[in-house]
This record gives structure tokens, C-alpha cells and sequence, in this order.
């Protein structure tokens, strides 16, 4: 659809910049990936004053019409993809248009004259949170939480992007709680908040008093088994965090991700290439700010110095579900 | 000669419909854009200048009715025996599964063999799949209604475990397989789109199917089927051999779109390969009369309004969704022939006398009967 | 380690729960069944339900009306299934499927129409847990009980309502009359049409409920693509218990039960995708070798007037 | 009195007329009896009059008032109640259920099951029906079947009852037994109209006649006692109709088809139990019986649409076994039981009607194609052969009168050169003038040597044609005669499962 700078309006057009983003499939309103992205995109425009067009792929065969029909176009001084489903169309289209510009966001592309892709340490999104529920699943202090040592992970689909983001929440919690059992299911689809609800459900009813999802407009049903249960969810968006019950929120800014290549096109930094983004660039972190839940300044400690340690690169995390027990056998959080 | 005119009024009284049932949806379409307060004139001209008014514009057009021409040949021809074929979308899922396998993990054949091979992989499991239908329906008297739909939940997950887990490749972030191999690629017809040669291949199915529905003794038995069971029967037609003929060929159909699409779309199995195109298949169907060779047009029809929408969706704010609704709506005009009638002969209520509805009456009648028997 | 009674009990609650939907839907196609119409358009009806309850719920900010709604919009899509298929005798699997085109896109466009949004709705107001604690008290099944909404006690008020309707009332032999042979339902006297879109009106009323428990009963909040395919599994079910309202509840409860058993199964042992089949394999199963006695009724897509 | 006057009741079907200007009354207390070829409208006008057809134009009176019926429950309400041609029954509801659904009685909004039992109860008292309450429908045989559909019309009370073809599928006791009825029913003023084809029957019952020809009321008024059966005939078809002369078979030649011990079970309960018969060249070999007695079964199995508990089949001395195709090649031809259900397509056209079953021979196809050219002749060949009446060989069976499409079975199978046919209810529903011309068709056959098995529930009809009969009850032969042997009455009671030898000894 046809976005306006908001300078448009006033009919002062700050400079000719045009970008065009590609979104994710399905499209807007999933509270989650393309919300951000397209937030990025939002902010970049009213920031730098550059004017845009997006669409919204209803399959995964739309991707490459789709960014031909801007490509070809010649209007656009970037083209932006979003989502790692896209690496096939876009790495076929920008050899078709090797003047055309293309990033890509959230898969790492490389050996492209056009191409640069943003993505992050996906473990890394949820490391720290992970940490953080390992710390609070133990402790009193706060009035949701139980006796059981276990905490619990709704995953959107069964798919490599996802599944990293569990172990890193896996291996936070095991990094402070070796003990700590984590159930975790897959909900299957990024909007079914039903479903999502009843695995959230059954998670707290078998003992976890922490939950956290991954999964969109999904996690919708996560939030509100939280609430009914009166116990503790961690979401991945802002938009749809609960400031009673959520304990935090994990962050992968894919909006700074997009700010970031709309910025370096204004800016003339743009070059080919792939930047892998994570908790030392501010790209990844766990976000508490407007939540009304009171977490004990010993254990906020605690947290911030272990994300010193990952920006320090002391720690490697794990990618694999698989590979958390013998990486939390291996590491251990001392004071 | 008589013939040839029966059958040219039938066509066109069918023809005449579908303009019609056509015509009315775009209205009704037009009507809700304008309540949406948006400008119908500019949303049907970005379709339309979208998907015809450029040569890439025709060529994705093209491309996009590709599949659907499968999808919507695949339903017809179950429903040639009356059988309903919910279950496209998972014969899709897993031909294009085995068209990624044989085309990807295959290595040093020719082309002329790994190409016909690779599209027969898919076509061989897409029908398996179809006889496994017939087989509980036959056997345990399971519908396949029932059947088609349970099988698409437990195919899509099949094929998401393998695309996920021991088909992935170590680098990739997404589900699915590896790219296949050169010499298991379509040739794309034009540079720089999606169209490639399985537009033949779906045109040729098409005809073949035609003929052998209206030509063959197979198929005369097909429709036999398909119109009277007992009577059928009573002929010596083997109604098994002819719900696993027909659903056989219905979920090869099915399952060579899917090899297909790999090889000619995506080069490799990828979760969502299918945009919903079994389902989309029975509106292609029944907007085509059920008829092989009109599904070729009403799956263009189709294929011009999803690329049209595409340009909609970049050049302005209406929501795309509107092409789906008129989509809906286009299906529930051209099934009811008699919906049509009733809404022009409000047109025509005053004025015209009654012996002329009558007359009008009776082409219709005559149309449908022929339209079930398959003609045009 | 949990106790397998515990474990047992979490799976039943949730099995309640997850059923209640496929409860009302597939009652729902019974109605349509058995006035002879072919119920392909569920899960139209149910996003119509989901999608208005939320609706009707954020313009009164009742729960109550927005189930009214979702009611009407139910039984307002089911007319567009009624008209094309019983009036103008368009093939029900077609106009089944016009329906849930429609609801679908109707769904997403009023979202981007109404509160500019893509995706979801608003948060409105909802239905909750009922507050009975001598419910809670009863032996073994109290906890569960107390787990449910009102709407599941209203589901299964219907159930029995529309059992004694089907079975014990003379509306209701009329109504299997006309789905079983309507030209002899015709020829003493039964108005074929009235009946079938009763059925049919009955089936978008259920489902539109069916519906409404997704999007306010379960959530408090409409998402788009929320029925997830649950309005098809609901022909499945009303099938698999032999067009009966008891049959499509105890259908449901054997469909949810799976279903809830799959997220105990799941985890690192068996790939989840693979667990995720259970349900449906099963049903198939089952439908291959306990039902053949069921058959539908004998006069579905026929006319009393050809 | 007139209760009901129909004038200038006209109807159209897209381009068929179907009645044309057409005048009918029915007087109070009477039996009329309505007669007229396949396809003349009698049905048609029934309907009209039952509000199930709405005509093009004409008037209906009620009682001198003009009523307007629009669907049934309008003619219901005023007291007409109609028996269809076709069954109008639901075989999964139990025969009360069948009864009473429509005008059930209730307790609120309850059905009143115990109610509607004892009502249908005393019903079938008074009547002397044989039939049980709760029975399944799709278990009856078409006899009780017919039974249910009186009695549907019975329990509404009806004070005129239209009967269309009633006792097409009745033994002659059973007709015998319906007619007992309908004369108790004329008797406490009941006006019924009667549809039938059975000369015979309309002599027997009848006060009044009125015959539709193409359409048009030819005769309203008809005395059936000042006419002949063949003048009545000749008013219906308009032509000398000569039915029922024997013509014996000259020359019998050796076993054609051998049948020994055909078993058939059916959910575990026999229905052809242990039937042995030669049949051979030249010779019609009848079966007689009640329906029900196992025919349906029977012919299955000699034309392999079924499977037997065990058979042991000759033909021409070779064994044969195998499915419905095996048994077409082998040139047993097959003349199925009921046209529309089992022997013809009827939105398919006559010519692609004509080749049904024999669509693989040699001369229909080419290559891997059928040859169009030799089927249109083909088909334009027995068209004129048969005397099919259709204004096109493409023309849809569904636009062919009853008769016609029969014509279509029987031209398919005889042309094809069978060697053995077996010929279920050939006649069935059909006029007059169509079952002169079947059965001339059948003795034609015979005479050129060919074996022929007939089955039809029309004695009469098994009486004449038959070299040989074998009678059948309960899917056992318990009897077999030569032709002339035993009289109607003596078959009729060994059809009932009747003693022969006590019943002459005078015993009952
Ligand atoms: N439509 C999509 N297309 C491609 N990838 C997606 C899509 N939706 C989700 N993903 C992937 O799944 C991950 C989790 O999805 P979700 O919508 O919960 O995002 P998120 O975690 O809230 O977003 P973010 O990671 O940007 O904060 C995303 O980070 C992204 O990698
Ligand atoms: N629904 C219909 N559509 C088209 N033509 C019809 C229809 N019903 C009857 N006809 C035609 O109208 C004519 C009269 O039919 P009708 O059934 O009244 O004959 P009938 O006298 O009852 O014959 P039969 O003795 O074979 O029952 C026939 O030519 C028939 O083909
Ligand atoms: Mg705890
Ligand atoms: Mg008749």
C-alpha cells in the first residue's frame, strides 16, 4: 500500500529517498515480526522524512513478484525484505537487478554486490529473560510465583528461527537454576491464541508459574491464561504485554534492525554485506520499562551482570534445544 | 450441423452466464469498496492495469493461474464421479515434498529423464494419496470428505516435520529442503517471472482430461459413474475401479502441481509452497462448469485478479482482501445459474411476456442439462 | 514427577475447554445435516461468530449482546449458504465454500474498516470463569467444573435441547424427514424449505457461538484466522457421531482429548510435528473401523421439487 | 355430486405439453378410474390437483368453491390424500413414524408416540393390514411398502384418496386385498381416483372411467360396464390391442445356462435358499412370486452384480463365474428391475443410453476412442427399429415418457444378440400398446432360439409368456409347472407359501 512521508503532506519533500519493504507472510497485525518491522519503517520515514510503499504477501510464492514488481520498477532506493522466508526470492531478484538494492532482515546473506541482511543471535533474544525466570521461579518475594521449579515455553511453530530462541531462554534459565524443568510445546501457527491459551493453561497447571511464548497474535492466549491463573508471562512484543503480569518482555528490535538499513541509505553508509546483531548491539535484550511487576533489585542484579558477561563475550550460547543440558553442564553462573 | 448448433446455443447460454455471474460480482464488489469509502473506479483500475495492462503484468497473471489450473482440474475430475476432493491441498503438499526429494537428492541424469521423472514422482504420490481415499471409503465406508480433510492436517504436518527436521539443510533458518538439482528445473518461459513451462503441462492435463472424459470409453463409464451408480454397475462399470481411476487421476493432479511448483516456482520445498490453492481449486472449478477446458479460463480469471491485486496492494490503500471477497462472491454468482435468472428477469419483469421467460427458461434447462454431462 | 491422576485431570479440564467450540459447531451441522443440507460452510460461520461476537461486545461492551451477535452473523452467513443452496439449488459444497470466503474476508476488511487495524481487534469485554465455589467442592470432577465458562454449561444445555428436539418432538421428525427423503416430507404436507433453512439458520447459530467462544469466551479478543481450520473439524466430528447432537459431544470430547494429550506428548523424544498428527490419524482410525453403521442422512443435497 | 371440477387445466414442461385444456370431475362416494398411455398426463394432473405441480392455467373446484392449492398441505387440509407412483417413504423411519410424520399427534410440542400407535393400531385392525408398527421401512418389501403409503392417506383422513398406479408392484391377492379396502372406503363415502394399466383391475373396481390421451380428456365419462376391454384399449392407444394370447414355444433346444444350489444370504438370512434350474434354448422360463420372495436377489446373481453364498453356474456347459462385465460378455443380457434406478442414465442422451454396458464392444469404439459416427447410426438404427418415441437421439432420457424409456432398455439388450436373457419386469408401468409391443419383442426372441429367464410380479404376464414356471417363496422353488398347468388362483397360493394338495383337498 502507499505509505506517505509525512512530509508529503506539506508538499516539502525533504529529500527523494523511496524505500519499499516486502512483509512477512501474512502481513500486518501479528503483534510481532512484521508489526516491528514495519514500525522500523514507520519511524525511519518520519525521522529522515523518506517516503515508502510496502506490501503484504499473502504466500510464500508472492515474495519474488512481489520484490521484482518494486525492483523493476526503479523507483526504489532499497528494497526491503523482511523475514528469512525471503532469502530465495531475494537472493533470485537481485541478481535479475544488480543496481537494485536489497536488505534483508533476519537471516544472514552473504557474497551479494546488493544485498546486505541484517539478522540477530537468535538465542540471544531470549537468553536474558530466561535468566531472569530462572531467578524468579525460585523466589518468594514476588506473589505469582510457586513452589515448583519449573517454568514453561510456548513455541510458535516447529521451526529453526523459533527453536533457537527457546534454547536461549533454556540456557538462561539453566545458566542461574541448573535444577529448573522447562515444558515446552509448539502451538503450531502464529495465530491461534486458542490454542496457545490451553498449552499455556496446561503448562501452569503442571506446576510453572512463568511462561513465555514466541508466537505472535498467539501469544495473545499465552497472556491470558497468565492472567487467569494469575501468573507470569513473558511476550516478545510491547504492543501486547500485560503490566501486571508480564515479568518482561523479550526483545529482538527487528525495528532497529530496519531503522538501521533505511538510516545507512540516507546517510549513503549503505554497503553489501550481513550484520549479525545481538545483546552487545542493543539489539537483543530483555525490556521491563512501563511493567508494573516488582522484581527484587538482588535478582535485576544479577541479570545485568550476566548480560556484561555475554557483551563481553564470555559466554557462547547454545542454538539447539538439544545442546542447552550439556551447555548449562558446562556453564554455571558464579557470583 | 443440428448438433453443432446445440451444442454452440448451450455454450453460449453458459457464457452468457458467466459474463453475467461476472459482471454481478463486480458490481456487488464495487458497491462494498464504495461503502468502504473507498474509489471502485481506481481500485478496479489498478487491477486491471496491474494484471493486463503490461507485459509483465500478463505474465504473472499467467503464472499465478499456473497452479490453479491444476487445482481446479483436480476437483473436477473427482467430481466427474461425483466424488468431492477436499483434499488438494495436501496431495500438493506432498507431490511437491517428492518432486523436492527426487529432483534434489537424484544426481547425473539428463534432463529428459530427471524432468518427466521429477513431475511423476509428485503425480505418483498426489494419486496414491487419492487411492488411499477410495480405500477407506470403499472398504470402512469413510467419507472422503471426512477423509480428504483429516489427511490435508496430517500431510501439512508431515511434510512440515520433514522440511523441518531431517530434510533441512544445516544452514538453513527456515523450513526446507535443498534446492534441486539443475537438471530437475522447469524452464522458466520468461526471464525475470514465475512462468514456466508448467503452464503446458497444466493446459495439457486440461486437454487430456477432456478427451478423455468426452472421448474414451473410460471416460463414458467415468461419467456414468459420476451420474447413476446402480445404473453403472448394472453396465458391468466396476464403481471401485472407477472412484480409484478418477481419484487417482484427481490427486496426481493435485500432486503434480506441487512438483511442479518446486520446479518451476520454488526450486525446492518450502513451507507454505501452497497459497491455499487446493481450496481456491473448487471455486476455479465450479467457476469452469466443472468442464477441463473452461477451468483453463476460469482459472486465468483467477490468476488475473490475484496478480491484479498484487499492484493493488502497492499502489494503494484499499485492502486486498476486497479481491477475495469479490472471489467469494464471483463462486456464488456462477453456481447459481438461476440466481442470474432471477436477477435479470427483475430487469425484464415489466414489458417482456411471459412466453418469452418461458423460451429463455428452457435454454437454461437445456444448458444445464448438457453442462452436467460434461459439454460446452 | 506428577502423578498420572493429576496429569490425567489437567487433560480432562483442557479437554473440556478445547471441546466447547466443537461442540457448538458440530451440533451446529447436525441441524444442517439433518434437514438434508450439506455443511461445508462451519468455518465461515464460525469466524462470522468469532469475528462480530467481538464486534457487538466492543459497540455495547457486554459480553451477552456480543454472543447475541455473533448469533445473528452466524445465522446471517448461514443465509447466504441457505439462499444460494436451498433457493437457487447451488451445489452445498460450493456455496459452502462462497461462505467461508466471504466470512473470511469480511472479517479481515471490517477490522481495517472499523478500528483501522491489521490482524486483531481491540481488547472487549468477556465472558469468565463461572464463581461458584460449591462447585469446586464436588468430588473429582468439581475442579474441573469450576474450570469452565458459562458458555460451556450453555453448550451443553444445548446439546441436550437440540437432542430432544431431533428425537422427541414433532418439529424435530419433520426436520429429519425433510433431511432424509424431502419429496416425501413435501408430499404430506411439510414445508421443505422452512426446514432446511432452519437447519441451515441453526447451523450458522451454533457455529456462530462456536465461534463467539473462541474469540470472547477463551480470549477477549478477535484474531484474525482464530478458528484455524476448527469449523471443518467440526464436520468431521458431527460425522464421526453419527449426525446426533450426543454423538458430536461425545465426538468433540474424544477430538479435544486427543488434542490435549498431544501437548503432554510433545517434547523431545517424538518430533512435534509428528505428535500434532495424533488427533487427526486417529480420527480416521476410528472412523475406518467403529462407524460404518453411521450413514448420513439419505436425502442431503436433494430437492423436493426435481 | 361433483366434489371436485377441474376445468381447462393446462401444463407445460419447457416445450413438452403435457395437458392441454383438460376437464375433470370426481363425483362423492365414487371409484373413477383414470386411464391413458405412458406419458399422457395422469400423473401430471394428479399432482395438479394434490398442489404438488402449480398448472399454466384452469380452475379447480373444492365442494362448487375454487381453491387454490399451492403445495400439499393445502390439499391435505381440505381432505385429499394422494398415493404416489413413486414410494414417497423414508426407509431409515420405523413404518409409524413414516405414518404419522406430517400430522403427528403431540403432546405440546411432543410427539405422542403412544397416541399415534394406538390410532395407526386401530387403523390397521379395521383395515385387516398385516404389517408391524415398528419395523424399519427399508426392510418391508414393496408390498407392505405400498401397504404404508395407503395407510399414510388412510390416517389423514382423506375424503378423496388418488392413488397413482397402486398395484403395478402387487401380486393379485394383494390387489385383491387393496381393492377390499377401497370399496370399504367407497362405501362410507370416500371418493378415490385410481391410476392403472391393468385393464383387468379398472373392469373390477371402477364406477367410472376417463381416459387422457396426449394430453387431452378424450373420454370423461365411460361406463365401464357398457365396454369391452378391448374397445378401451383402442380408446387409450387407438389401436386393436391383442393381449394375452399364448403362443406356445415350437422348438426347445438343449441347456443354454445351468444353475445349481444358488445360495444368497443377505445379513446373515437366506433369501435364495439352495434353487437349482436348466434353462434352455428357445424357452421362457417364468418366475413366479410375491416381490420379496428372493427375485432381486436371484437375478443379481445370474447377472454377477452379486457375489452367492455358493452357485455352481453352466453356461453352454462351461462353468462361469466372475462380475456384471463377465456375465454381459458372455451375452447374458439383462433387462433390470427397475429402469430409471438401474438401466438408464437419464441425463445422458438416448444414443449414449443405447450403448450402456455395451460401450467396449468392437463396433462402438476406435482405437482408443468411441467411435461417434457408428454410435449416432447405430442408435438412429434402433431409434426407428424400436419405434423409440424421442424428438432426438440426443435428447435426454429424462425427456421420455415411461414407456419410452423402457423401450430404450429393451431395444439395448435385445440388439446386442443374446444368447440368455434375463428379463426382470419388462412391463412394469408400462401402457398397453408398449407391453403388446415388449412382449411380441420377448416371443420373437424366443422363437429365434434364444433362452430367456422372466421375472415379474405381473402374473398375468408370467402366465402368458412362460413356457415353464417356477414358483418362489421365501427364496425357495416349491413348485413347477408347464404352461396352462395350474390356474392364477392355484399359483397365487403357492406364490403365499399355500399347501396345493390341502388346499384342493379343501381344507384352508
Ligand atoms: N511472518 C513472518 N515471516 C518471517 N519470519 C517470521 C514471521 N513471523 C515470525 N517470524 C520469525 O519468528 C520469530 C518470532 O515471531 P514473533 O512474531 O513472536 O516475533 P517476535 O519474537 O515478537 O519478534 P521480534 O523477534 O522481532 O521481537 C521472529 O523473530 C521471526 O524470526
Ligand atoms: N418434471 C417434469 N419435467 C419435464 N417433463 C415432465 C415432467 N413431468 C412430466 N413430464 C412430461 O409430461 C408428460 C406427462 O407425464 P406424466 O408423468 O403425467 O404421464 P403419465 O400419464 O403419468 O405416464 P405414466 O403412465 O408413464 O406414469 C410426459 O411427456 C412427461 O415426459
Ligand atoms: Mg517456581
Ligand atoms: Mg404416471
Amino acid at each position: 500500500s502507499g505509505g506517505d512521508s509525512p512530509t508529503d503532506s506539506e508538499g516539502a519533500i525533504d529529500n527523494e529517498i523511496k524505500i519499499a519493504m516486502v512483509l512477512g507472510e501474512g502481513g500486518l497485525g501479528d503483534l510481532g515480526f512484521n508489526d516491528e518491522a514495519f514500525e522500523g519503517l514507520l519511524k525511519a520515514a518520519e525521522d529522515f522524512g523518506i517516503s515508502y510503499d510496502y506490501v503484504e504477501p499473502k504466500s510464500v510464492n508472492d515474495f519474488e513478484p512481489q520484490l521484482r514488481m518494486f525492483a523493476e520498477s526503479g523507483e526504489y532506493d532499497l528494497v526491503i525484505a523482511v523475514g528469512a522466508t525471503q532469502v530465495d526470492a531475494v537472493k533470485l531478484v537481485a541478481s535479475e537487478f544488480p543496481d537494485q538494492r536489497f536488505s534483508i532482515i533476519d537471516v544472514a546473506v552473504e557474497g551479494y554486490d546488493n544485498i546486505h541482511s541484517s539478522s540477530a543471535r537468535n538465542p540471544e533474544q531470549h537468553f536474558l529473560s530466561g535468566v531472569l525466570s530462572g531467578l524468579v521461579t525460585l523466589d518468594d518475594r514476588l506473589p505469582y510465583t510457586n513452589e515448583e521449579n519449573i517454568l514453561a515455553f510456548a513455541i510458535s511453530i516447529d521451526a529453526p528461527i523459533p527453536r533457537e530462541a527457546a534454547a536461549g531462554f533454556m540456557a538462561g534459565a539453566k545458566y542461574v537454576n541448573p535444577d529448573v524443568e522447562i515444558i515446552y510445546n509448539f502451538i503450531g501457527g502464529y495465530r491461534d491464541p486458542e490454542k496457545a491459551k490451553e498449552i499455556a493453561l496446561t503448562a501452569f497447571d503442571r506446576g510453572a508459574d512463568i511462561i513465555t511464548h514466541n508466537a505472535g497474535a498467539s501469544g495473545l492466549g499465552v497472556i491470558e491464561a497468565a492472567r487467569e491463573r494469575g501468573k507470569y508471562v513473558i511476550g516478545t512484543s510491547r504492543q501486547s504485554a500485560d503490566v501486571d503480569y508480564s515479568l518482561a518482555v523479550s526483545v529482538k528490535k527487528t525495528e532497529q534492525m530496519v531503522y538501521k538499513e533505511v538510516e545507512s541509505i540516507v546517510k549513503g553508509t549503505w554497503q553489501a554485506g550481513s550484520s549479525v546483531y545481538g545483546i552487545a548491539d542493543d539489539v537483543c535484550d530483555y525490556d521491563i520499562s512501563g511493567l508494573k511487576v516488582e522484581i527484587p533489585e538482588d535478582i535485576l542484579e544479577i541479570v545485568e551482570d550476566i548480560k556484561q558477561e555475554i557483551i563481553d563475550g564470555k559466554l557462547e550460547l547454545p542454538y539447539k534445544i538439544e545442546d542447552v543440558d550439556e551447555w548449562a553442564a558446562r556453564n554455571q553462573y558464579k557470583k | 450441423m443440428k448438433d453443432l448448433k446445440r451444442k454452440f446455443a448451450a455454450g453460449l447460454g453458459s457464457f452468457k452466464l458467466s459474463f453475467f455471474a461476472l459482471f454481478f460480482a463486480l458490481l456487488t464488489g464495487a458497491i462494498a469498496i464504495a461503502l468502504s469509502g473507498y474509489s471502485p473506479i481506481e481500485t478496479y483500475k489498478a487491477i486491471i492495469v496491474g494484471s493486463l495492462g503490461s507485459k509483465q503484468g500478463i505474465i504473472l497473471s499467467l503464472s499465478s493461474a499456473t497452479p490453479l489450473i491444476f487445482t481446479g482440474l483436480a476437483f473436477a475430475t473427482a467430481y466427474k464421479v461425483k466424488m468431492i476432493n477436499i483434499g488438494a491441498e495436501g496431495q500438493l503438499y506432498l507431490g511437491a515434498m517428492a518432486g523436492a526429494v527426487v529432483g534434489a537428492y537424484i544426481t547425473g541424469l539428463p534432463r529428459l529423464v530427471h524432468i518427466p521423472l521429477t513431475l511423476l514422482s509428485g503425480a505418483l504420490v498426489g494419486g496414491l494419496i487419492g487411492i488411499l481415499v477410495v480405500f477407506l471409503k470403499v472398504k470402512f465406508g469413510a467419507s472422503e470428505i471426512i477423509t480428504t480433510i483429516m489427511l490435508n492436517e496430517i500431510i501439512l504436518l508431515f511434510t512440515s516435520y520433514l522440511s523441518s527436521g531431517p530434510l533441512k539443510p544445516e544452514d538453513s533458518v527456515i523450513p526446507q529442503t535443498h534446492v534441486i538439482q539443475e537438471t530437475a528445473q522447469l524452464t522458466r518461459l520468461a526471464p525475470r517471472s514465475q512462468l514456466s513451462s508448467a503452464i503446458f503441462i497444466a493446459i495439457a492435463a486440461a486437454v487430456l482430461i477432456h478427451i478423455l472424459i468426452k472421448k474414451t470409453p473410460l471416460g463414458y463409464e467415468i461419467q456414468v459413474t459420476g451420474l447413476n451408480r446402480r445404473a453403472a454397475e448394472t453396465a458391468g462399470i466396476s464403481i471401485t475401479k472407477m472412484y480409484l481411476i478418477t481419484f487417482f487421476l484427481s490427486g496426481a493432479i493435485a500432486g503434480l502441481c506441487g512438483s511442479s511448483l518446486v520446479m518451476g516456482v520454488n526450486r525446492r520445498f518450502v513451507e507454505g509452497i501452497s497459497a491455499n490453492y487446493g481450496y481456491s481449486g473448487i471455486s476455479v472449478a465450479a467457476l469452469g462448469a466443472y468442464n477441463p477446458l473452461s477451468i483453463i479460463f476460469s482459472a486465468t480469471l483467477f490468476g488475473i485478479l490475484k496478480s491484479g491485486a498484487i499492484t493493488l496492494n502497492r499502489t494503494t490503500a484499499v485492502p486486498i482482501e476486497f479481491v477475495d471477497a469479490i472471489q467469494a462472491v464471483v463462486v456464488a454468482y456462477v453456481a447459481a445459474p438461476r440466481l442470474i435468472e432471477a436477477v435479470l428477469s427483475l430487469k425484464n419483469k415489466i414489458g417482456l411476456k411471459k412466453e418469452k421467460s418461458l423460451n429463455r427458461q428452457q435454454n437454461l434447462a437445456e444448458g444445464e442439462v448438457i453442462k452436467d454431462d460434461g459439454n460446452i | 514427577m506428577m502423578e498420572i491422576f493429576n496429569i490425567l485431570e489437567i487433560i480432562i479440564t483442557s479437554t473440556l475447554r478445547m471441546s466447547v467450540p466443537l461442540i457448538l459447531a458440530s451440533t451446529g451441522a447436525t441441524f444442517s445435516m439433518r434437514s438434508g443440507v450439506s455443511d461445508l460452510g462451519c468455518e465461515g460461520m464460525m469466524i462470522g461468530g468469532a469475528f462480530f461476537g467481538v464486534l457487538g461486545s466492543y459497540i455495547f461492551d457486554n459480553a451477552w449482546i456480543g454472543l447475541l451477535f455473533a448469533a445473528l452473523f452466524g445465522m446471517l452467513f448461514a443465509l447466504q449458504h441457505a439462499v444460494l443452496h436451498v433457493t437457487f439449488k447451488v451445489n452445498a459444497t460450493l456455496s459452502g465454500m462462497s461462505v467461508n470466503l466471504l466470512s473470511a474476508a469480511t472479517a479481515t476488511l471490517l477490522l481495517q474498516i472499523i478500528w483501522g487495524r491489521h490482524g486483531n481487534s481491540p481488547r472487549v469485554s468477556a465472558f469468565s470463569k463461572i464463581q461458584a465455589d460449591w462447585l469446586k467442592k464436588l468430588p473429582v470432577i468439581g475442579e474441573m467444573l469450576a474450570e469452565q465458562n458459562i458458555l460451556f454449561y450453555l453448550s451443553l444445555v444445548i446439546v441436550i435441547l437440540a437432542w430432544i428436539y431431533m428425537f422427541k418432538t414433532n418439529s424435530g421428525l419433520r426436520l429429519r424427514m425433510v433431511g432424509e427423503n424431502p419429496q416425501a416430507a413435501n408430499t404430506v404436507g411439510i414445508n421443505v424449505v422452512a426446514y432446511k433453512y432452519f437447519g441451515v439458520l441453526m447451523c450458522g447459530l451454533l457455529c456462530g457461538l462456536g465461534g463467539a467462544y473462541l474469540s470472547l469466551g477463551q480470549l477477549n479478543i478477535f484474531v484474525d484466522g482464530m478458528t484455524g481450520g476448527r469449523g471443518y473439524i467440526a464436520i468431521v466430528i458431527n460425522a464421526f457421531g453419527g449426525f446426533s447432537p450426543i454423538g458430536s459431544l461425545l465426538g468433540s470430547l474424544f477430538f479435544g482429548f486427543f488434542e490435549s494429550l498431544q501437548t503432554i506428548f510433545q517434547g523431545k523424544l517424538i518430533p512435534s510435528n509428528i505428535v500434532r498428527m495424533m488427533p487427526y490419524i486417529l480420527t480416521i482410525i476410528v472412523l475406518s473401523i467403529g462407524i460404518r453403521s453411521s450413514k448420513a442422512p439419505a436425502g442431503v443435497g436433494k430437492y423436493h421439487d426435481e | 355430486m361433483e366434489l371436485i371440477k377441474m376445468t381447462n387445466i393446462s401444463k407445460y414442461f419447457h416445450h413438452v405439453v403435457a395437458l392441454d385444456g383438460v376437464d375433470f370431475y370426481l363425483n362423492k362416494g365414487e371409484i373413477l378410474s383414470l386411464l391413458g398411455e405412458n406419458g399422457a398426463g395422469k400423473t401430471t394432473l394428479m399432482k395438479i390437483l394434490y398442489g404438488m405441480i402449480s398448472p399454466d392455467s384452469g380452475e379447480i373446484y373444492y365442494k362448487g368453491q375454487k381453491v387454490n392449492f399451492h403445495r400439499p398441505l393445502d390439499a391435505i387440509n381440505m381432505g385429499i390424500g394422494m398415493v404416489h407412483q413413486h414410494f414417497m417413504l423414508v426407509p431409515a423411519f420405523t413404518v409409524l413414524e413414516n405414518i404419522v410424520a406430517g400430522a403427528e399427534p403431540s403432546k405440546g410440542i411432543f410427539l405422542d408416540i403412544e397416541k399415534a400407535r394406538e390410532e395407526v393400531g386401530e387403523l390397521i385392525r379395521r383395515f385387516n393390514f398385516n404389517i408391524s408398527l415398528d419395523d424399519k421401512v427399508e426392510r418391508l418389501s414393496v408390498g407392505e411398502q405400498q401397504r404404508v403409503e395407503i395407510l399414510k392417506a388412510l390416517y389423514r383422513k382423506a375424503e378423496v384418496l388418488i392413488l397413482d398406479e397402486p398395484t403395478a408392484v402387487l401380486t393379485p391377492t394383494e390387489v385383491d386385498e387393496i381393492f377390499v379396502i377401497l370399496d370399504e372406503l367407497r362405501k362410507e363415502g370416500c371418493s378415490i381416483v385410481i391410476i392403472t394399466h391393468k385393464l383387468k383391475e379398472t373392469f373390477a373396481i371402477a364406477d367410472r372411467i376417463s381416459v387422457l390421451r396426449d394430453g387431452k380428456m378424450i373420454a370423461n365419462n365411460v361406463d365401464p360396464k357398457k365396454l369391452s376391454e378391448n374397445e378401451l384399449s383402442k380408446m387409450m392407444v387407438g389401436r386393436e390391442i391383442n393381449l394375452g394370447v399364448k403362443r406356445p414355444a415350437k422348438n426347445i433346444g438343449k441347456v443354454r445356462l445351468r444353475v445349481k444350489n444358488l445360495v444368497v444370504k443377505d445379513g446373515g438370512r437366506k433369501k435364495v435358499d439352495n434353487v437349482s434350474f436348466d434353462l434352455r434354448d428357445g424357452e421362457i422360463l417364468g418366475i413366479a412370486g410375491v416381490e420379496g420372495n428372493g427375485q432381486t436377489e436371484l437375478i443379481e446373481a445370474l447377472t454377477g452384480l452379486r457375489r452367492p453364498e455358493s452357485m455352481e453356474l453352466e453356461l453352454n456347459g462351461k462353468k462361469l463365474e466372475g462380475d456384471a462385465n463377465t456375465f454381459l460378455r458372455n451375452k447374458i443380457g439383462h433387462v433390470p428391475e427397475d429402469r430409471l434406478a438401474m438401466g438408464l442414465v437419464k441425463e445422458m442422451s438416448v444414443k449414449k443410453n443405447l450403448i450402456l454396458g455395451y460401450h467396449r464392444e468392437e463396433d462402438f469404439c476406435k482405437n482408443i476412442f468411441l467411435d461417434e459416427k457408428n454410435i449416432e447410426k447405430y442408435a438412429e438404427d434402433l431409434k426407428a427399429k424400436y419405434g423409440i418415441k424421442a424428438s432426438h437421439i440426443e435428447d435426454p432420457i429424462s425427456a421420455l415418457s415411461g414407456g419410452n424409456q423402457q423401450k430404450v432398455v429393451i431395444a439395448r439388450t435385445f440388439s446386442r444378440d443374446p444368447d440368455v436373457l434375463i428379463v426382470a419386469h419388462p412391463t412394469r408401468g408400462v401402457d398397453v400398446g408398449a407391453i403388446e409391443y415388449i412382449h411380441g419383442k420377448l416371443l420373437e426372441l424366443r422363437d429365434r432360439g434364444k433362452a430367456i429367464l422372466l421375472i415379474s410380479a405381473d402374473l398375468d404376464e408370467v402366465m402368458t409368456l412362460s413356457d415353464r414356471i417356477l414358483v418362489l417363496y421365501e427364496g425357495k422353488i416349491v413348485r413347477e409347472c408347464q404352461q396352462g398347468e395350474l390356474s392364477d388362483v392355484e399359483l397365487g397360493l403357492l406364490m403365499t407359501g399355500g399347501n396345493l394338495e390341502m388346499a384342493l383337498g379343501g381344507e384352508i
